[in-house]
């Protein structure tokens, strides 16, 4: 049995506070992992939303598990804004990265590559580029008068996401969110729960293959039934729609946040504990 | 035929449509989307509606990075941005109201807005409410600017604002907008009133014209079935169960 | 019917002298397109070799096809050295501009990124760089005294390689050559050959889409069966060695180059009328 | 046991790659993959052998550009190069002979040579011709440098160079060769003579440890059957029929 293929517990244990965390937007986003890390009260995380953020991230902000957050937005989509998120902003309790969406995925394809700095078109004029110490623009060496903006590489500590399946020797079947590969190569670690464990080599099989994700930058895996719940898993479930909806209810304020989120962590507790 | 005021709308977007080949369309936009839709049904140039988020042929993205690369190459001809606020030379504020960073009120943030306004030829302003709240004479923020140096690289840039009361085209040597049309019922003292910014109002402002028949028809059994899937919502609102 | 589909000849009829084309390494090479470009005597290519090249820029090279080649190297393998490559340089007749297998990549990634340029580590020192006037290094401007190499986009104005299979909307599956997107999305234009083109649409195949490319960015599709004879197609058909043995032995002179050519193609003619 | 020359070189090799976790071996390259395989099968840390080229689990590659790419990221321990010519600087030159760029000889081109030798910490280098043909004082074109100033960014060099003679050294302070071991039946005058640049010599060369039988057993039972798949021709002259 490959020694990356554990329990999700010992996951995050090795997810310290300050870590550099990204996670991806909208699907494949680990809320067992999220759960866990409110459970044991990590803090000071740096939170890196690949690009945005919807849920897992307005509860870890809740949660008080967050210093940073580097993002092109939050928001929880049809069920409004992400109130935990605007009120630690407000109060100053949480440090906002703003960025775009192509900027987020520009660091981490710079450190995909190994290289310390990428170029983006647009963002000049910005107020998120004015509030961006860590952006510049400098002249483009190719052409005369045409100033561009450089980003800094973003290498995150770890990589956390959820997918339907990984293997024996912990290659991970991703599906369509092939931005989850740029997110594994630019991170130092890979942490990843899944649906199920496979008995075949996922990368012998031509067809998934292509749409999976190396054992070499895969660092952890877990098995997470129903892991991106109350999130959906593309192909496999969908939005638990109830659910999101009363926290979206909930997290108006942080009392019944507070409430909400006791009662959400002590169902996970009877149901996985 | 009667129409609803969303048909009206999405009538009016399709228009400013007409001619391209790409159209990508963002998160929680069932008008735009619809509009993108209607414009492809008649259109014999577009060869590729994208909506984001749609996990279905034809309108799926290979992924989120390829959409903003696909701008930045010239192969994207229009896109739609709303905002919190929206000023008269067309910034945009997608980020929050008061002093940021702890703003008072914090919305999302600028998602893809400070990259493809500067990328998308025809970028359609759009939003379904117009008032001084939101039409206002300076942003708080400005997420996405409305007009650049003239060093800075810009294909792209605001064509359109539509809102329900009319449409405004862009002029983007002058910097600011154009009253261009405005929609049956609505007055341009109502305009005025309802927007902070100034603007060139000519002497004289057609009215918006409406959805004929035709295009109701198309909007109903061609565009309404496949809106249905990414906003079921929006289109048992409109247009009852599908 | 997509207007995209036609076949071979009317592409090759759109490929004006003078043209940038990329071509991808040892696989999904256009090898009908090639003998095409050659029967059609086109001149003053400007070959990208993505990353290095085989047979085909060989074969276009001994035809006087080229006038400039791009490449982080030209080799038939394990049957020898590319001779009309070596030879076009020693007589001076073709330009070479020598680059390094990712600067070759990094360079279609800023094309495909719409950014004018793209550091890269390494090259430094190298003779490699010394003869690129349009390679530059720069400061890094997020680090004191570190001095890296920029590299302009890369943008051909034709992609030309040969798939398995397409669509009738014009998507095309590309297998495992996932860098075959990278140069469609660098290039101005990409016509495909394909082994046959299929009556479901590619993109609505889990598993096949997500390694498939999308008709936005395909210009020109045509039936080429055994499109890359005598290389190889994966999963399809193996190399015909003995083909590229007698090549790599006929490519040694001019002379025999021409009258294996002159065969070649005169079979191909018969073949495909 | 006899043991063929290829033998002794493929478990010179891998002595060299104990203790790392990720090794990557170029096209044309059947001994260091072997010496890669080899390695692989009695060490535990080693926990991907990427052959360049090969489509067969575990041994493949996500794709060209990953390579590059895991290079850059410091997930690539060990790498090989050749050089039609290599220098006491460790210089490599895969370009050609003659004046650049209308060289007399002209082979392939630098192909990753120019990168990857920055980035891979243990770059070894291996030619299986050791003659003053190949090993030059100064090579007649720098495809990849072997030393950088102290301010270019290098993690990777060169580490060793193997030949069917002897194993040498590569101090990156003092930039040059040091002779480490010669092979049986060779001798210090004969690596001298053949060698086109100066090196560092020890009082005493020991000779190369030559392959125990319970590695001639791993090379021929566990080795040679997987590098017959992308070198079948290479195994078949080594090991006969498999």
């Amino acid at each position: 049995m490959n020694e990356t293929i554990t329990d999700i517990i010992s996951l995050i244990n090795q997810i310290n506070d300050g870590s550099k965390i990204a996670i991806f937007k909208d699907c494949s986003v680990p809320m067992s992992l999220g759960r866990g890390l409110i459970k044991r009260q990590v803090r000071n995380l740096h939170l890196v939303t690949v690009p945005t953020g919807s849920f897992l991230p307005d509860m870890l902000i809740g949660a008080g598990c967050v210093s940073t957050i580097e993002t092109a937005g939050v928001s929880l989509g049809e069920f409004g804004l992400a109130n935990r998120f605007g009120s630690a902003i407000k109060e100053g309790s949480v440090t906002v990265l703003d960025a775009t969406c192509p900027a987020i995925y520009a660091g981490l394809q710079a450190s995909e590559k190994g290289i310390p700095f990428i170029p983006l078109r647009g963002l000049i004029g910005s107020d998120v580029l004015a509030n961006r110490g860590d952006f510049q623009i400098i002249d483009n060496p190719f052409e005369r008068d045409d100033p561009i903006a450089v980003l800094p590489a973003i290498q995150p500590d770890f990589t956390l996401f959820h997918a339907p399946m990984a293997d024996q020797a912990g290659n991970v079947y991703l599906g369509r969110q092939a931005e989850l590969k740029i997110m594994a190569h630019a991170s130092k670690k890979t942490f990843v729960t899944v649906e199920k464990i496979v008995d075949f080599n996922i990368m012998d099989h031509e067809e998934l293959g292509s749409a999976s994700l190396s054992h070499l930058y895969v660092d952890g895996i877990a098995v997470a039934s129903n892991g991106s719940w109350p999130l959906n898993l593309p192909g496999h479930y969908d939005y638990d729609r109830k659910t999101m909806q009363s926290y979206a209810h909930a997290a108006k304020n942080q009392e019944t946040f507070n409430s909400w989120v006791d009662i959400y962590l002590g169902k996970e507790l009877r149901e996985t504990g | 035929m009667t129409y609803a005021t969303e048909e009206l709308l999405i009538s009016t977007i399709a228009h400013l449509l007409d001619g391209l080949k790409h159209i990508a369309v963002g998160v929680l936009s069932p008008i735009p989307g619809s509009a993108a839709l209607l414009a492809a049904s008649r259109s014999a140039t577009i060869k590729k509606i994208s909506i984001i988020g749609s996990m279905k042929e034809p309108y799926r993205l290979d992924g989120a990075v390829d959409l903003f690369d696909c701008a930045a190459q010239g192969r994207i001809d229009a896109f739609f941005l709303s905002g919190g606020q929206i000023d008269g030379q067309a910034n945009v504020n997608l980020t929050g109201i008061g002093q940021y960073p702890n703003q008072d009120t914090r919305w999302s943030g600028a998602f893809g807005s400070a990259y493809l306004y500067f990328l998308v030829p025809k970028v359609i302003l759009f939003r379904e409410e117009h008032t001084r709240r939101v039409f206002v004479p300076k942003v708080d923020f400005i997420s996405a600017p409305g007009t650049s140096a003239p060093n800075v690289y810009r294909p792209g840039g605001p064509y359109a604002l539509v809102t329900p009361l009319c449409l405004f085209s862009f002029n983007r040597t002058k910097e600011c907008f154009r009253l261009e049309s405005i929609h049956p019922g609505h007055t341009v003292e109502e305009v005025r009133d309802n927007t902070g910014f100034d603007f060139d109002l000519p002497a004289s402002v057609p009215e918006t014209a409406i959805p004929d028949s035709q295009t109701l028809q198309l909007i109903r059994n061609e565009v309404a079935p496949i809106i249905a899937d990414p906003y079921p919502d929006f289109a048992r609102k409109i247009w009852g169960s599908n």
